[in-house]
């Protein structure tokens, strides 16, 4: 257990708490994000470069853009 | 400290299903459900490492080199690309209970009852 | 043969495939037939790998024969009950198709799309040899199911219903993916009878145990059993009729297939001191189920979602039958399956029917107005009756050899306990059935749970292929209590699917497995236990329809659990989700504190 | 069930769970001491036997072959879901007049439109280069695709969702998607009819190390290439629809 997968993993456990604990839809898709940066570090540690590129692919594209559309369509649409 | 990640992952899970049951917004579940599968990527991936191994790719690296086991990495790579498409399933059902409720809390929507 | 074992997934998939590939191209009128034709083919080849399933050919994908004993590549094994299954969910998957040949006139496409993916995910999942291939086939079935429960997008109930099944079917697959991971930690393995042969020695430790548990939740999420149930009848009572029909006729059952295969492939050698336990839990939980799934649905007024409690309590009593753990009882359960998917589908899509024609589907509010239908009325009554268990009339052979393996086991006070459920169940549907085709009972019954109104499908269908349709699968559920020689050829490969040691030599090592003898074309006598309890669920049934449609209140001691019972089923996706962590908790602490000792 | 009561008998199963959960891991072998043979045994002869030097993407696309094609047509499922649940009432305009209303978000700073516009092919060749070079180093179908999305989906960020639109036509997606699914299926079908087995790799393994290594996997890895990108770009578009265009009336 090399110091580098320690770190990593401490802030993928941190990040994802934080995640479940962001209440508010728009600053938890960021915090999303961050978490998916996490995991990209983590599995790189762990010696795992594709499951690396595809988490950071997914985290970095298709969350956000799924994510956002989805609360905008639910706030525009919404009197709120 | 050799079962720390094995624990991260058990921690993440419980922490999803936490996020679900105290959710007021159905995005944030759908997130929140995203955070328990990602248990099981770190679950799979820390089972599957070992020490002083490389990645199993033997670009330049000579083939009998001590390497990670590559099954797991397998499962995991699919899994996550087509999770996005599962989560994105619930969004749109979350999508259209809003039009119809006006509410995304899963604890005012009044569908049914008993 | 082996060669037909792929092609039970490969051809629905291909036509669903196809049919959003070509889609832009095809002429309009030709985009009826190609689904229809795509799943009459996957149902033949089924059907012909069960014919051929007595040797249990073995197909190893990609031509990954295993290797100094370590399987390397995936394996489909057409053993009879896997075939039979998948056999039945195609038989069930045509009549849909048939049924709903101009009934889904709002997306057609993207419905008979949907239902060849789920066609194909139920052959793959029941004929899968590898842990992870069946968490695959799992989520395959599981997304095509959300999207179909929530196809009427202009009400709220099937969309939450859809949310629901769709939240709490994905915390299920987690948690088989979270046991395989273990299993794989533990074993190096993912093919099942290789992790069969490692854990063969293995002492019972908390890891198999929780792996065990967190495997079987998914399962029993996906069988719809108690406490996991809760999602059903709301998808149930949202989801198309033809579409409900594969829900309540294959996919509950094939949660059950998976929990037998997984026990008996690899967990059963480290459990083997302590079956008696894992045979206690699965009993209580099981018949937990069937009496919670039957008072539940004679406290429902509308039809689908009192459908879908009877199916709840069925998969308890299937359960019950598998906890039993012995081949006559899982022979039962083989039969039952056939039987009350043949007749919970031609109920259901009686039930289409009534709502296409009435524009409800609220058993006080069509109260009568089934006269108008006297064909469909008899087709009901004839579903309702054979899943009662008269002797030798439809479910009567899963419930008779269910009820011996108990007797012979020592548990005599589980045949009453099933009677019980099994009657209640059928009386609510009787006396559903009774005051919609025949106007029997009053026309407001305080007890029955009001329900929001169902907007019918916009297509008009065509009348007599819905009932003809109804009618084969009525036809076919009444007689599969007297098919001859299917109980020797049940029981044959029940004791088959229990054999460890021959499907691991018969997988890993290709020797093999003796063929089923050749079974004499004679329908046993049912033992006189069984016909007595059958008798006795008949008179049960016709004594609670009876009282149901008497109107007269339920004494007022049986108040509060009732209310208790109707508060859980709260339609709240956080409810649902801390009844699966209790369910998952007990179960797992009850397991590791008994199987672990000693 | 109130939801206090509710949270209270989560926490106490959630702890149970969760008590469960580290009983069973700290009975796995410690961290980095896995001796599991299968993983082994594909390192050791995925590369001579496939030539391919990323024993992952050999896995995905042959040992385990059929997993995959699973996984596909879960995303597959889920994207005709998406499309289903977000279809718009039969009588709403048609995609033309709405597009024509969804005129006003052009993009305006001149800055914005020509760094897009140079990203986009960028991103674009290095998704390509990712699914190519799969078979050998870190990457595949699944990543490539996804990337190859998110670069048409730059034309959005960039230029608005007109241009967006016309470069990515739903006819054009849904069929892209529906032939890459049933690439990987015939695929698999022609060898069986053959007679080998069901996702058979009937080509020959190619030379080591470049980019006709891998034989028949290089089909499927494109297939799937062209079905991940046509899905990721259907998601997005649906949700894209359903998020720029709020003039379409809500469902009585």
């Amino acid at each position: 257990m090399i110091p580098l997968q320690l770190a990593a993993l401490l802030m993928v456990g941190l990040a994802g708490t934080t995640v479940v604990l962001m209440r508010d839809p728009l600053r938890m898709t960021i915090l999303n994000a961050v978490y998916a940066l996490t995991l990209t570090i983590l599995f790189l540690v762990f010696q795992a470069p594709d499951v690396a590129l595809s988490m950071l692919v997914v985290g970095g594209i298709a969350y956000p853009i799924v994510l956002l559309a989805a609360i905008a369509r639910v706030r525009s649409g919404g009197d709120e | 400290m050799s079962y720390l990640p094995y624990i991260v992952a058990a921690w993440l899970f419980v922490v999803g299903l936490y996020g679900i049951v105290t959710s007021r917004n159905l995005i944030h579940l759908a997130v929140c459900l995203t955070v328990t599968q990602s248990s099981t990527y770190v679950l799979l991936l820390a089972i599957g490492y070992k020490h002083r191994a490389t990645a199993p790719i033997f670009y330049g690296v000579p083939v009998g080199s001590r390497a990670v086991d590559p099954v797991v990495q397998a499962l995991t790579l699919t899994d996550v690309v087509v999770s996005v498409t599962v989560v994105a399933l619930i969004l749109a059902l979350t999508v259209d209970i809003h039009r119809d409720a006006k509410t995304v809390d899963p604890d005012e929507i009044e569908a049914f009852r008993g | 043969m082996s060669w037909l074992l792929p092609l039970t997934v490969a051809l629905p998939f291909t036509g669903a495939a196809l049919g959003v590939a070509l889609d832009h191209w095809l002429p309009e009128w030709v985009k009826q037939f190609p689904a229809l034709v795509f799943s009459v083919a996957t149902t033949v080849c089924a059907v012909l790998a069960l014919a051929h399933s007595g040797s249990a050919p073995v197909h190893w994908f990609g031509g990954w024969q295993p290797k100094h004993g370590i399987a390397i590549g995936i394996a489909f094994v057409g053993e009879p009950l896997g075939a039979g299954m998948a056999a039945l969910a195609g038989v069930l998957a045509t009549a849909a198709l048939l049924f709903s040949w101009h009934y889904m006139e709002e997306a057609p496409r993207l419905y008979r799309v949907l239902m060849l993916v789920f066609l194909g995910g139920m052959c793959g999942f029941a004929l899968s040899g590898d842990l992870f291939n069946m968490f695959v086939f799992f989520e395959v079935m599981g997304v095509a199911a959300y999207a179909l429960a929530g196809y009427h997008i202009e009400q709220l109930g099937p969309l939450q219903g859809a949310l629901n099944f769709a939240i709490t079917n994905s915390i299920g697959a987690y948690m088989i993916l979270f046991g395989t991971a273990l299993v794989y930690g533990e074993t190096g393995a993912l093919n099942l009878a290789q992790i069969g042969k490692t854990l063969a020695g293995h002492p019972p430790d908390a890891l198999l145990v929780v792996a065990f548990t967190l495997i079987l939740v998914g399962f029993l999420v996906k069988a719809a059993v108690v406490p996991f149930h809760l999602w059903l009848a709301d998808a149930h009572a949202v989801a198309p009729a033809p579409v409900c029909v594969l829900y309540s006729g294959a996919m509950v059952e094939l949660g059950l297939l998976g929990i037998a295969r997984v026990y008996w492939t690899a967990f059963e050698a480290p459990f083997a001191m302590h079956a008696p336990d894992v045979r206690n839990v699965l009993l209580v939980v099981g018949i937990a189920t069937a009496l919670l799934g039957a008072v539940m649905a004679f406290l429902q007024r509308h039809l689908k979602r009192l459908l879908a409690y009877s199916t709840i309590s069925h998969a308890g009593v299937m359960l019950a039958g598998v906890a039993l753990l012995d081949h006559a009882s899982l022979a039962g359960v083989a039969n039952l399956v056939l039987s009350h998917g043949l007749l919970k589908g031609a109920l259901f899509l009686a039930a289409g029917v009534l709502l296409r024609e009435f524009h409800s589907i609220d058993e006080l509010r069509l109260h009568g107005r089934g006269r108008e239908l006297p064909l469909l009325g008899v087709l009901f009554g004839l579903a309702a009756f054979g899943l009662v268990g008269f002797p030798y009339v439809g479910t009567f052979l899963g419930h008779a050899l269910i009820d011996d393996g108990g007797i012979e086991l020592g548990h005599s006070w589980l045949p009453p306990l099933l009677m019980v459920a099994s009657a209640v169940s059928a009386a609510a549907i009787l006396r559903a059935g009774a005051r919609i085709f025949l106007g029997w009972g009053p026309k407001h019954d305080p007890l029955l749970a009001p329900e929001p109104e169902e907007k019918p499908p916009e297509g008009r269908g065509s009348g007599p292929l819905m009932v003809v349709t109804v009618a084969a699968l009525v036809t076919a559920g009444l007689v599969a209590s007297v098919v001859p020689g299917l109980q020797d050829g049940t029981e044959h490969a029940a004791a088959h699917f229990m054999d460890r040691q021959a499907y691991v030599s018969h997988v890993l090592e290709g020797k093999p497995v003796d063929v089923l003898p050749d079974v004499p074309a004679v329908v046993h006598r049912a033992t006189d236990a069984s016909i007595a309890y059958g008798l006795g669920a008949a008179a049960l049934t016709v004594l609670v329809t009876l009282f149901g449609l008497s109107g007269r209140r339920i004494p007022n001691v049986f108040e509060p659990p009732i209310n208790v019972l109707k508060a859980a089923h709260s339609g709240i996706v956080g409810d649902y989700v801390m009844w699966l962590t209790v369910g998952t908790a007990v179960l797992g602490g009850v397991w590791i504190l008994t199987l672990t000792r000693g | 069930m109130n939801r206090r009561a509710r949270i209270a008998v989560f926490a106490v199963a959630a702890a149970g769970l969760a008590a469960l959960l580290v009983a069973s891991v700290v009975d796995l072998p410690a961290f980095g001491h896995y001796q599991g043979a299968y993983g082994n045994q594909l390192n050791r002869e995925a590369v001579a036997e496939r030539h391919t030097t990323n024993v992952v993407t050999a896995t995905v696309f042959d040992y385990r072959g059929f997993d995959t094609l699973g996984e596909e047509f879960i995303l597959f499922a889920a994207v005709v879901g998406v499309t289903l649940l977000l279809r718009r009432h039969k009588d709403s305009e048609d995609h033309q007049e709405v597009l024509r209303k969804a005129d006003d978000d052009r993009v305006r700073s001149d800055a914005i439109r020509i760094v897009g516009l140079l990203a986009m092919p960028a991103l674009f060749l290095l998704g390509l280069w990712l699914v190519a070079f799969g078979l050998v180093t870190p990457g595949g179908g699944f990543q490539g695709g996804v990337l190859l999305a998110g670069s048409l989906f730059v034309v959005f960020l960039a230029a608005g969702f007109r241009p967006y639109a016309h470069l990515t036509p739903a006819h054009w997606a849904d069929s892209a998607e529906g032939s890459g699914a049933a690439a990987f299926t015939l695929l698999g079908l022609g060898p069986l009819l053959a007679g080998a087995a069901y996702l058979h790799n009937f080509l020959g393994s190619g030379v080591r190390g470049t980019l006709e290594s891998g034989g028949s996997m290089t089909l499927l890895n494109w297939a799937t290439a062209v079905e991940v990108t046509a899905a990721m770009v259907l998601l997005f578009s649906e949700f894209l629809e359903s998020y720029v265009l709020p003039s379409v009336r809500p469902l009585q």
